[in-house]
């Protein structure tokens, strides 16, 4: 299902379940409205994101991700999300060299109680990504044979 | 100076399967990894900056047999990373020492010279590298050849041997300043997206870059050709070629010490260990690491610290 | 595989802005999917039936349900699944309500986004595999954290259906606040009377140990086999031995100690037992007011002790228990209503809180159940009392109702004219807040039979005039003036807050708390006892201001809670661990260096090191699969082919 | 520490009514070394009337005199008057918060203003700035046994969100430094209460009142003397303070002056510096005891 052109960009959001996911939920609950453009996949913990599923959206065409977890210390499982600092910090300042402009992606902490804040995190990150436009994909195919299907189909 | 390495090893070779080196390969200017197994083996050891491999990437292959290697310093780290990953026993390992003038880059000596037929002969004293090929003789300046990753060397001699041989060499630089990396970001972010898409363009898919790699010890399980877990599919197109890149970099991940060896592999060129120096230094500047130093230390992606120091999280 | 996709309209909850036939039929075009249709209400039982008959009828072997959140009804849809003799695990939810129809009314991006949530949830699902889960013996003891009424209740309730109960508890008594009041509304019968007894049981309860003067210093483990570290700190007199006689408390002549327990009203001993009810009535040492310990002079209490008790060598010791399950039921402190400043709370001895005014209306307090005003121990005459003392405001940081305020400032009033009958009591409220059985009639008492005047606004200011008296201005906002009211005595009704040290505690328990510090409840309505954390449950004023029915209720409930839970021959962990593919581990050892819950031993297999989950320790939050580089360890249910396919899903064109 | 200094803006009533606030205030600082650059061709805030009637006006008024403390380089502008403050922090807020007033303001004045540099009263950089125990080194003449109560007045630290200084409800510095000064304050709970203000001249019968409830209660403390820190306050309770004993039927002789004076006489001012005999009560009876009961005690 493609987004919505010209109105959505394309926005994944990977959010454990405990904290961020209630959180989201929390905001629904409270009727908070937020643009639509988000996804979410649902994790158990932020220390399941292998940064490389962030890596692999962005080859797939994503415009911009956020992965939220619990805060600091209230990890559901205790240590996970400290180790997700650490590993989506210093991706975040990895993609820089690969062209990708670091406010493309995010991470941060949301409780199942912040419903206001993740409203808040959604539509300010959301904004953040439009402000950059999207981001263009990467070929699933070498450069000449792209060429050659784009000539094909003035 | 080669002499006394050679004595070393002999002496130590009864104790030993066989020692890891260079010997002299297929022409002048090629050298080749050299297992020793007898004395007279020792004999076709050679040092120069010619020994271009990193022969710790034989090591986890090897683990369980008692083995002596032969180090440059950056090969040494290559050593002490393996061993703070328990991939290798440290009484299985001897290691040899010797300090390094640097290497040469074979791709910067293509440049110059061309693509020659038989090298007849190669020479090099103080600073300048002769090479002698179908008649013409070629003069090079070392530093203009030189590997990059030699340019901001940072440890000529090991960081850790069981013995040493030579004179300790002052390193090249104090500290590391990247600038090759602030001059590829100081284009736009388009231009290094167009940038990486011609040059993963060129990638054949060989996986050159992973095989010389010392840490790339997943070996036949890695994730680029499984299908549980299906990261890549085979399909020769940039995606999954870049996809790869940035596997293998972040894998890497404060664990690489930037010795070169994918870039070095590489059969088409790509400058892939700029990705790898891109996290190196965002692993020294956010935990103040360097990966291959202390084979007790914990590497930083390993653990965490509940009030991070150098990490500022978004306010929104 | 058959997957069928069920579209629920949640009345209009859901349908209201999503145009839910719709993603019904885009989601037939999605992958193995065979059957797709819209229901009502997918949860109700008609809404399970069908889907049960959809699986019967077109041989489905899993199911999407787009409707709520999966924190909500996964479970509910996984018994369906299970009735139709399915495996649970064939299901996925997408969450199209919370995450789509609540928060936008835009009915086209709605549609959309619902269609995209289906698919991924599809391409989730068509990688799942049928689990089941592990059983494992359980530890049939409980800890409750916390000897106020609620865990009272609690540790009763479940002492009394056999369960060997831990207590621990902060004070050097348990009986929490309700232990310092001097009656209790709506019935005005004698506090201590009512929970005096109760504690006593808890004392003398066979299957109950109590820790007093303790905390909880660490928790590990999970549901049904956790440890916990209980710190019992120094009270440098042996239990065992003290009988609680008090002659220590007679002859210490460190006589400028707080006394806590009467609120500070008036200063006590450095040893000290806090009332003649205490349980365990037993004496303590206040450390930092002690003459021998501070400057090693006296030592009088260790002379006049007839069962030489007295050890000022104590230390604090580390206790280990080991429980299966655990209720948090550390109630609530004091707002600190200095911050009010125009009240002079803090500033003039004579404007009092509501807890301090209980102290003087008890008979086991300092004034003997006289009411003397601090400065100069006169009876006051005119009371004034001050509601909403950091509740309903703002401005403190305190938007949230308190509950009983209200309640006990109209039984304040009422008991001070019991206690001086020629006295005039003026209540400054916003609101009267009083649903409960016989609430609204109690206040309505205090006003018609007791006189107290009610007078609508807020105080502006409270000051001395000079003459003995405080002058108590506010708005009358009945009246539209301003009134001054003359006071001998202004009693602040002051809010409750979570209890100090709440978030550390919620931490140690790893369940969420908000921002007041208040615990979280798994659901506000439906599990309003239980925490996002199986075997740990709440009761009482953790949770949120309560008053002592509500918090008693909530101690019973916790414990048929647990009672439940321990009913069980053994528990079934969730399946969804992670699996080591023995093949591809190249035994770095890196997930067993960061699994937090020494789930992954290392072990040998054909000499090779190789990894290995702890299937019933395991948690599954996946911290493994994510560190391990060449996917060796994969987390059942969140495996990188599944969240590849989610990100894939969302990202094609 | 480096000399401390910054703009000055001595205010209208500074000229006229309350000149001997002005004086004191400026000999005082002089003496604690403190510089106060007076804004060149300052002009008058507007006061009451202009945020009256117009809001945009009034911060013109007020953010002329800003800008052109800006053009000194001054980042920190100081006034002893509570009024002028109140309408130059509420024009330097309202412009720094919003462009869209701030064009509307610079529409209005011909230099338009750039840089908008704090304000702060006289009282809060002595307190916060210098601090008491800076006072306390340059006393000479510690004004013990003196019983005072100190009068805030109701705009001093209000609104507190304005005004960022002290307690709004229980303000201390004044307190402290008198104090410092070697005076015995006494626990005066009127300290913010409203002295009837402006309406002396419409409602006179509410500043009777007013005014004469924070003399007997300084009475009934057992003051010598009130201290306060605005012009408006010291006026009526010392100017009026007749009118108000014949209202109320009182007999007060409270001596009421600026914390400026009692300061500088603490340092041992010369009294011409201090322009005391400005004031209407008479406060020498007050000052000759000061030390005396303490030798009787």
């Amino acid at each position: 299902m493609p987004v919505l052109e010209g109105r959505e960009l394309r926005i994944i959001g990977f959010l454990c379940n405990w904290c961020s996911y209630g959180g989201a939920d929390t905001a629904g609950v409270a009727r908070f409205d937020q643009p639509t453009d988000l996804r979410i996949i649902r994790v158990p913990c932020s220390g399941r994101i292998d940064p490389l599923f962030v890596a692999k959206a962005f080859m797939n065409g994503a415009d911009g991700v956020l992965v939220s977890g619990c805060h600091p210390r209230d990890c559901h499982y205790a240590e996970g999300n400290f180790y997700a600092r650490r590993r989506l910090e210093v991706f975040k300042n990895f993609i820089s060299v690969l062209g990708i402009e670091p406010e493309r992606f995010e991470y941060t902490w949301v409780s199942a109680s912040e419903g206001q804040r993740w409203q808040e995190v959604v539509t300010k990150f959301t904004n953040q990504v439009h402000t950059l436009g999207p981001l263009a994909p990467v070929p699933e195919i070498s450069l000449d044979r792209l060429a050659a299907t784009e000539t094909a189909q003035p | 100076m080669l002499e006394q390495l050679k004595d070393t090893i002999k002496k130590a070779l009864p104790e030993l399967d066989f020692v890891i080196g260079w010997g002299m390969g297929f022409d002048a200017l090629h050298a080749t990894p050299l297992f020793m197994y007898e004395p007279e083996d020792v004999d076709k050891l050679v040092w120069g900056p010619l020994n271009v491999h990193n022969l710790a990437t034989y090591l986890p292959a090897l683990k369980g047999r008692k083995v002596g290697i032969v180090v440059k310093g950056c090969d040494s780290r290559s050593v002490a990373e393996l061993l703070q990953e328990n991939l290798i026993n440290r009484e299985d390992v001897v290691i040899f020492g010797a300090p390094c003038r640097g290497t040469v880059s074979l791709t910067k000596i293509r440049k110059v010279i061309g693509n020659t037929g038989l090298i007849e002969d190669v020479n090099y004293a103080d600073g300048t590298l002769t090479v002698k090929a179908e008649g013409a003789s070629h003069e090079m300046a070392l530093k203009d050849i030189r590997a990059d990753k030699c340019g901001y060397c940072r440890f000529p001699n090991a960081v850790l041997s069981d013995h040493f041989v030579g004179e300790k060499r002052a390193p090249q630089v104090e500290e590391d300043t990247f600038e090759d990396l602030a001059e590829f970001e100081s284009q736009p972010f388009e231009e290094r997206r167009d940038f990486w898409m011609k040059e993963m363009d060129r990638c054949i898919r060989c996986y050159a870059c992973r095989n010389a790699c010392p840490l790339c010890v997943c070996r036949d399980h890695c994730v680029a050709q499984s299908r549980d877990p299906h990261w890549l599919s085979q399909q020769d197109g940039v995606r999954d070629k870049f996809m790869f890149q940035i596997i293998h970099a972040t894998h890497l991940a404060g664990r690489c010490t930037t010795c070169g060896e994918c870039e070095r592999a590489c059969p088409v060129d790509i400058p892939v260990l700029l990705f790898k120096r891109k996290f190196t230094k965002a692993i020294k500047d956010t935990f103040d690491y360097d990966a291959g130093l202390d084979p007790e230390a914990t590497p930083p992606l390993l653990a965490f610290k509940a009030n991070e120091d150098n990490i500022k999280e978004k306010e929104w | 595989m058959k997957i069928g996709v069920f579209v629920c309209h949640c009345g209009s909850n859901i349908e209201g802005t999503v145009d839910t036939k719709t993603v019904a039929e885009a989601s037939l075009d999605f992958p193995e999917v065979t059957f797709a249709t819209d229901t009502m209400y997918a949860c109700s039982e008609p809404g399970q039936d069908g889907i049960i008959e959809a699986i019967e009828e077109h041989k489905l072997d899993g199911v999407v349900v787009a409707s709520c959140t999966p924190r909500m009804h996964e479970p509910t849809f996984r018994k369906t699944l299970e009735r139709a003799g399915l495996n649970p695990y064939m299901f996925e939810m997408a969450n199209i309500r919370e995450h789509v129809s609540w928060i936008g009314k835009d009915r086209e991006a709605n549609t959309n986004k619902a269609a995209d949530l289906v698919r991924i949830a599809v391409e989730k699902l068509r990688r799942n595999q049928p689990l089941t889960p592990k059983e494992f013996d359980i530890n049939r003891r409980v800890l409750v954290i916390g000897g106020g009424v609620a865990g009272i209740q609690a540790a009763l309730d479940c002492a009394e259906a056999g369960l060997e109960v831990v207590m621990v508890e902060r004070e050097s008594t348990i009986g929490g606040k309700m232990a310092k009041l001097d009656k209790t509304f709506p019935t005005v019968d004698c506090s201590s009377c009512i929970l005096g007894p109760r504690m006593v049981e808890i004392a003398q309860h066979p299957n109950i140990t109590l820790y007093a003067y303790s905390e909880v210093e660490s928790v590990s483990g999970y549901v049904g086999n956790f440890e916990v570290q209980v710190k019992k700190k120094a009270t440098y007199v042996d239990w065992a031995k003290c009988t609680g006689c008090g002659e220590c408390v007679e002859k210490c002549p460190s006589r400028k100690a707080p006394d806590p327990f009467n609120e500070l009203l008036a200063p006590g001993r450095a040893i000290n037992i806090p009332f003649p009810q205490a349980i365990p009535k037993k004496a303590y040492i206040q450390a930092e007011h002690c003459i021998k310990l501070t400057k090693d002079k006296c030592g009088n209490c260790a002379k006049v002790c007839p069962s030489d008790a007295i050890n000022f060598e104590a230390k604090d010791e580390i206790i280990t228990e080991e429980v299966g399950g655990i209720i948090a039921a550390t109630g609530y402190d004091l707002f600190d209503w200095t911050v009010y400043e125009e009240y002079g709370g803090g500033r003039y001895p004579d404007v009092v809180t509501s807890l301090q005014y209980e102290r003087m209306l008890s008979a086991s307090g300092p004034t003997g159940g006289h009411v003397k005003r601090p400065s100069d121990g006169k009876e006051p005459k005119k009371v004034v009392f001050i509601q909403c003392v950091g509740s309903r405001d703002k401005s403190v940081g305190r938007p949230y109702c308190s509950g009983f305020c209200c309640m006990y400032t109209a039984k304040q009033a009422i008991l001070t004219k019991d206690h001086i009958p020629d006295s005039e009591s003026y209540v400054f409220y916003m609101d009267i807040r009083a649903p409960g059985k016989l609430y609204d009639e109690f206040t309505r008492r205090a006003m018609e039979e007791y006189g107290a005047q009610y007078i609508r606004g807020r105080v502006g200011m409270v000051y001395p005039d000079g003459e003995g008296q405080l002058v108590v201005r506010g708005a009358d906002t009945l009246m539209g003036t301003q009134v001054e009211v003359k006071a001998d005595l202004v009693v602040l009704a002051v809010g409750a807050e979570a209890a100090k040290n709440s978030p550390q505690l919620a931490e140690k328990l790893r369940i969420s708390y908000d921002a007041y510090g208040f615990f979280m409840e798994g659901h506000p309505k439906l599990k309003p006892v239980e925490t996002n954390t199986a075997g740990v449950y709440l009761a009482g004023a953790c949770q949120g201001a309560k008053d002592i029915p509500a918090s008693v209720g909530q101690g019973s409930a916790a414990a048929a809670k647990v009672i439940g839970l321990f009913s069980k021959e053994k528990l079934k962990s969730d399946p969804q661990t992670a699996l080591v593919d023995i093949k591809r581990c190249i035994g770095c050892g890196k997930c067993a260096e960061t699994c937090p819950f020494g789930a992954i031993n290392m072990t040998e297999f054909r000499g090779q090191p190789k990894a290995e989950v702890l299937e019933t320790v395991c948690q599954g939050c996946g911290l493994c699969a994510a560190t391990c580089p060449q996917g060796a360890v994969q987390l059942k249910h969140f495996t990188d082919n599944q969240i590849l396919a989610e990100v894939e899903a969302l990202c094609r064109f | 520490m480096s000399k401390l200094s910054y703009a000055y803006y001595p205010g209208c009533s500074g000229q006229g009514t309350s000149m001997e606030y002005e004086m004191s205030t400026r000999a005082l600082c002089e003496a604690l070394d403190i510089d106060l650059k007076e804004i060149p061709d300052w002009s008058c805030c507007g006061s009451t009337p202009a945020h009256a009637c117009d809001h945009v006006l009034s911060a013109a008024l007020s953010g002329r005199n800003l800008g052109l403390a800006a053009d000194m380089g001054e980042d920190c502008v100081l006034t002893p008057c509570p009024s002028c403050l109140t309408n130059l922090k509420n024009a330097g807020q309202h412009m720094s918060g919003s462009e869209e007033f701030k064009e509307k303001v610079n529409k209005l004045l011909d230099e338009p203003i750039g840089e908008i540099p704090d304000v702060k009263s006289v009282l809060q950089i002595l307190f916060e700035d210098l601090g008491p125990k800076g006072v306390k080194e340059k006393v000479i003449k510690p004004l013990s046994g003196l019983k005072v109560v100190t009068y805030y007045g109701c705009i001093l630290t209000r609104p507190p969100k304005l005004m960022e200084f002290d307690s709004e409800e229980n303000p201390i510095s004044m307190d402290r430094l008198m104090e410092a000064a070697g005076a015995k304050v006494l626990p005066f709970p009127l300290k913010t209460e409203c002295c009837g203000a402006s309406h002396g001249v419409a409602r006179k019968d509410l500043v009777m009142k007013l005014s004469g409830k924070l003399l007997d209660m300084a009475e009934q403390l057992g003051a010598d003397a009130v201290v306060t820190a605005c012009p408006l306050c010291q006026m009526n309770l010392d100017l009026r303070q007749g009118q108000v004993n014949s209202a109320n039927k009182t007999s007060h002789k409270l001596p009421v002056f600026y914390y400026t004076q009692l300061l500088g006489w603490a340092l041992g001012l010369p009294q011409a510096q201090l322009g005391l005999d400005k004031l209407c009560v008479n406060p020498m009876p007050a000052l000759r005891g000061i030390g005396k009961k303490e030798d009787a005690a």
